[in-house]
């Protein structure tokens, strides 16, 4: 994989290679420690509202999630590999669920359970955050409210496989966000505000009354 | 002289290499991404008041001696008991097994005699409250 | 498990039945609220039945003092506190409403005490906690949403938001539903608010039990900053 | 301001003197500008042997605190001096959005904001909707919001049922009351299409009538629930770990019951026999017979004890509300509230003027205020909603059961270990959705 510096300067561009020239090596090492990830990626539930309790009833007997490897719930983010935001995230947990995530230790990535944490959901108002990727970078967003189990355990596959398809060499991926030390925010403000507007009949609700 | 204790050694060796091996491959192999909030110790995802070096009361001290205690009795039950045949048997044991009428009492006695001297100091210390926390 | 009788209760007069049928506006009112308005003749200024529910409107300074004596009377025994709460209307001139829910276990009876209180003077009202435990978070979360000072209580401060919330009072009508400032500007200062903020002016007063508390903080505690409005 | 020593919380500060009464720690005066100065040192008490006490942070993230609440204890060794609660990392503005919506757009939201009873605060919000709107609402849609809010109690103590047991150390009763839960699911799934964020009310009715066979199988479900009740009474009741951790926790005398406004299994579990569907009934609970379970000394064995009599009340009222379900229509017929049916909306010129005006503009109840009080499985829940004659409410505010029981939470743990704590934080059956709105 070449990282040429190609786009606005400062932002490497990470273009892979042509699959034909990896060599057998490293592929083959990739794969067995994808599989080793993949296959028991132990999750720290970040459960904080009405995803919580589905996400309890994916754990529990029916929708069993220890068949995907992940039977051990860490509740130490030192000893968790996905971060499940399962549930709505106030802006007084913000800063919470931000030093949750960095006191993590690198691979990890992050599932954002239910339409609350992915956009806010049906809570656009004043003590909401509009979806924990303003705060974390999210790999996997799992839709519903609350998704159901069957919809949680799909978006876990889905980073299963996105996990199986990193290569130790471009290390980007594992790199730790960088935080704008004097706003606090890891993407620029107006992206923030771009990303929280409000959209569909959301934008109708201003008028109280009537 | 030196093959009676080879396993033994082997054993140690093994355990030692395989210890200092994990401790120093993950330093060595894997790549360093530290940041300072990763540094600082989880609590519960609050920022942490004050640090862990701050003078703890006395009763834990009491709980970890008693638990030393009665740990080490447990530890003195393994070579106890794979050597018990030989212990209760007045004659070298033959292909492992001993041979009738030789039996004896004497390894389980030793052993009901040691647990009775810790029992007795059990109930003292159940008496006198050492276990309740106040 | 026995299925005790309410400690100390007078025999129930009537066998509780689900209200039906009623009526809007000239229901039967809650016998507590004529010997209200007997024992305190000045304080009580209005009494309204709504379907069935008894609101009586009480005179600001002398609610405590309405309060204890509902608590303590033998022949009303309000024990219970169900509710604390505050309604701002939609026109500017009608003052904002202050709410206590009471109810009576042994007579079971359902109470609703009201105070008018002026939007142009500053928002203050008597707190009941001398009278009910139950008081103290429902007032610090009233004073965390409408901005209503209880005057007595212990530890007047915001409940649901942090402390450092800069935006005012959420449950006020001009407070605009995604709040004053930016996304972008709330989210930077929820992740800034300052982490001692977290932790109350008690719980650094406990921590100075360690010598080690970071001396900045220890200063600014004791050059008297506040944490908290 | 008067000058007020804050000594904060005062009602805990019992641990906070030494022998002789003075304050072992200067408490802090508010000045009268409102800067804190500490106040004069009290003379220098000997070296406190016990060493120093230690402040630890149970915080948002934590698997015992069942959800985003935080506990700062000042530890004494193992032994819980004080506990500041801290709640508000759940605050979400349920109430500001209340006034942004019409009442039919609110039971969505009377879902979310107590997820444990989702159906319950459903069937409680349209009674207080109904009453501010002034309707009597059908008899079978009465039965079936019997139905729909015992189920709702049995799922929600289950829960409760479960975390508490895995809190103090028991984890096979999680995986049997979650196994009944999904039962419990499936009813409502049938019934209303979502598995617990269910909205199944409309002011004035159901959003659906339980399609056929759907009473057959919540017979069956009455008939084989009592079994795991008695396999989780056999398994616990008797069982001297489960006793030995609980009994003597957070003890409540009545009085101190009563005047913290405990409500619900708290409440009964200190000797007040106050239940909601009996003292203040509703949706005809008078004529069911059930038992209000009633415990003696309000620790957190008899807060257990009463949670799971309540249960099998629960599957008595079921069983009995089964029996007499009517037929007849589910919603009220009155075009003012209740959207007409579809047949009759595309065909009728009259009803698709009473469609049309009921989407648009939404029911305008009359001028006034409701507030209904109903038993929910965390104690006395009611939606006080005001109305100004516009098709939004002026003011929702949802009376919290849990947040009022928690905030007796510093009174019941003081004196008790730091496991036990965990113990009575569980038995409160504490729903953060619902204490930060």
């Amino acid at each position: 994989m070449a990282v040429t510096a190609g786009g606005a300067p400062g932002r490497t561009v990470a273009t892979y290679d042509p699959p034909g020239s990896e060599n057998w090596l490293t592929t083959r090492l990739d794969a067995l420690i994808n599989w080793g990830r993949a296959g028991s990626l132990w999750p720290m539930p970040f459960g904080t509202a009405c995803c919580a309790i589905e996400f309890m009833a994916t754990a529990a007997t029916r929708f069993d999630l220890a068949r995907f490897g992940m039977e051990r719930l860490g509740y130490t983010p030192r000893q968790a590999d996905v971060l499940i935001c399962a549930g709505r995230v106030p802006l007084k947990l913000a800063p919470v669920l931000r030093r949750i995530w960095e006191q993590m230790p690198q691979p990890k990535w992050c599932i954002s359970m239910g339409a609350c944490a992915s956009s806010g959901g049906m809570f656009d108002n004043y003590a909401v955050v509009q979806g924990i990727d303003t705060i974390i970078p999210v790999d996997v967003y799992v839709p519903g409210c609350p998704p159901r189990p069957e919809g949680l355990l799909y978006g876990i596959l889905m980073l299963q496989e996105k996990v199986r398809r990193e290569r130790l060499r471009d290390t980007e991926t594992r790199d730790e966000m960088q935080v704008d030390p004097d706003t606090g925010l890891y993407i620029p403000a107006p992206a923030i505000d771009e990303l929280a507007e409000p959209f569909g009949n959301s934008v109708h609700q201003t008028r109280s009354g009537l | 002289m030196i093959r009676d204790y080879l396993p033994i050694l082997m054993l140690i060796g093994f355990v030692a290499v395989n210890g200092v091996a994990l401790i120093a491959l993950s330093h060595l192999v894997i790549r360093r991404r530290p940041t300072p909030v990763k540094q600082v110790a989880y609590e519960s995802g609050m920022p942490p008041l004050g640090d862990a070096r701050e003078r703890f009361s006395v009763k834990f001290y009491l709980v970890a001696m008693l638990f030393i205690v009665f740990d080490i009795e447990t530890v003195f039950l393994i070579p106890w008991g794979s050597y018990y045949r030989e212990l209760s048997c007045t004659v070298p044991l033959v292909n492992g097994m001993c041979p009738a009428g030789h039996i004896t009492i004497f390894g389980l006695a030793e052993m009901v005699v040691f647990m009775a001297i810790l029992l007795v100091g059990f109930i003292y210390i159940w008496k006198k409250g050492a276990l309740e926390w106040q | 498990m026995s299925v005790a009788q309410l400690p100390g209760s007078a025999a129930p007069d009537y066998a509780p039945v689900t209200p039906r049928q009623l009526p809007y506006m000239n229901g039967t009112p809650n016998p507590s609220a004529a010997a209200l308005r007997e024992r305190f003749p000045d304080a009580v200024t209005r009494v309204d039945v709504i379907w069935g529910e008894t609101s009586v409107y009480v005179d600001g300074p002398r609610l405590l003092e309405v309060v204890r004596w509902l608590h303590d009377d033998r022949t009303q025994r309000y024990d219970y506190l169900a509710d604390i709460t505050a309604v701002e209307f939609r026109d500017p001139e009608r003052p904002i409403e202050a709410i206590w829910h009471l109810r009576s276990l042994p007579f079971r009876r359902f109470l609703r005490l009201k105070v008018e209180l002026d939007k142009r003077a500053p928002l203050s009202v008597e707190s009941v906690w001398p009278v009910y435990k139950s008081a103290d978070w429902m007032e610090r979360e009233c004073y965390d949403m409408f901005g209503i000072t209880f005057r007595g209580h212990p530890d007047l401060r915001r409940i649901l938001l942090w402390e450092q919330y800069k935006e005012g009072f959420p449950l006020r009508k001009d407070f605009p539903l995604r709040g004053r400032f930016s996304r972008s500007e709330q989210l930077k200062q929820a992740l800034a608010a300052a982490p001692e903020s977290r932790y109350s002016l008690e719980e650094l007063d406990i921590a100075q039990a360690f010598e080690d508390l970071p001396d900045d903080m220890r200063r600014r505690l004791a050059a008297g900053e506040k944490t908290g409005e | 301001m008067p000058t007020t020593t804050r000594t904060v919380e005062i009602a805990l500060g019992t641990s906070g003197l030494d022998a002789e009464g003075k304050p072992t720690r200067t408490p802090l005066t508010v000045g009268a500008s409102g800067a804190v100065t500490p106040a004069a040192p009290a003379v220098e008490s000997g070296p406190d042997l016990a060493g120093e006490h230690m402040l630890i942070n149970i915080g948002p993230q934590h698997p015992a605190t069942h959800g985003v609440l935080r506990l700062v204890l000042e530890l004494d060794g193992e032994m819980v001096v004080r506990c500041i609660p801290h709640i508000g990392y759940l605050h979400c503005g349920f109430e500001k959005i209340g006034e942004y919506r019409q009442y039919n757009q609110i039971i969505p939201w009377t879902d979310r904001e107590d997820y444990l009873n989702a159906i319950g605060n459903n069937c409680a919000f349209a009674l207080g909707a109904e009453r501010l709107f002034g309707i009597d609402i059908t008899p079978r849609c009465t039965v079936l919001r019997v139905m729909a809010m015992e189920l709702s109690r049995i799922a929600s103590h289950l829960v409760w049922l479960g975390t508490t047991c895995i809190d103090i150390g028991a984890f096979t009763p999680f995986l049997w009351s979650f196994q009944e839960r999904e039962r419990v699911y499936d009813l409502l799934e049938q019934w209303v299409g979502a598995r617990m964020t269910t909205s199944a009310t409309r002011v004035g009715g159901m959003a659906a009538d339980i399609p056929d066979g759907w009473t057959d199988k919540l017979r069956d479900f009455v008939r084989t629930f009592p079994k795991t009740i008695d396999e989780v009474d056999r398994m616990l009741t008797r069982n001297g770990i489960w006793v030995g951790r609980t009994v003597g926790l957070g003890a409540m005398s009545a009085d101190d019951a009563v005047n913290y406004g405990l409500s619900g299994s708290l409440l009964r579990a200190s000797g007040v026999a106050y239940d909601v569907r009996k003292d203040f009934p509703y949706l005809d609970y008078e004529t069911y017979d059930f038992d209000v379970p009633v415990g003696v000394h309000g620790d957190v064995y008899d807060r257990y004890l009463v949670r799971v009599e309540e249960l099998r009340q629960s599957t008595r009222i079921l069983a009995q509300a089964l029996e007499r379900l009517p037929d007849g229509p589910v919603n009220v017929d009155d075009h003012r509230v209740v959207l007409p049916p579809k047949t009759k909306a595309m065909s009728d010129m009259e009803s698709m003027i009473h469609h049309f005006k009921q989407v648009m503009e939404g029911a305008r109840p009359p001028i006034g205020e409701s507030y209904v009080a109903v038993e929910s499985p965390r104690g006395e829940k009611g939606y006080y909603m005001v109305s100004d004659g516009t098709a939004k409410p002026v003011r929702w505010r949802i009376r919290p059961p849990s947040m009022i029981n928690l905030s007796a939470i510093p009174k019941m743990t003081e004196g008790y270990l730091l496991s036990d704590l965990i113990a009575i934080n569980a038995s409160i059956d504490i729903v953060m959705g619902e204490i930060d709105r």
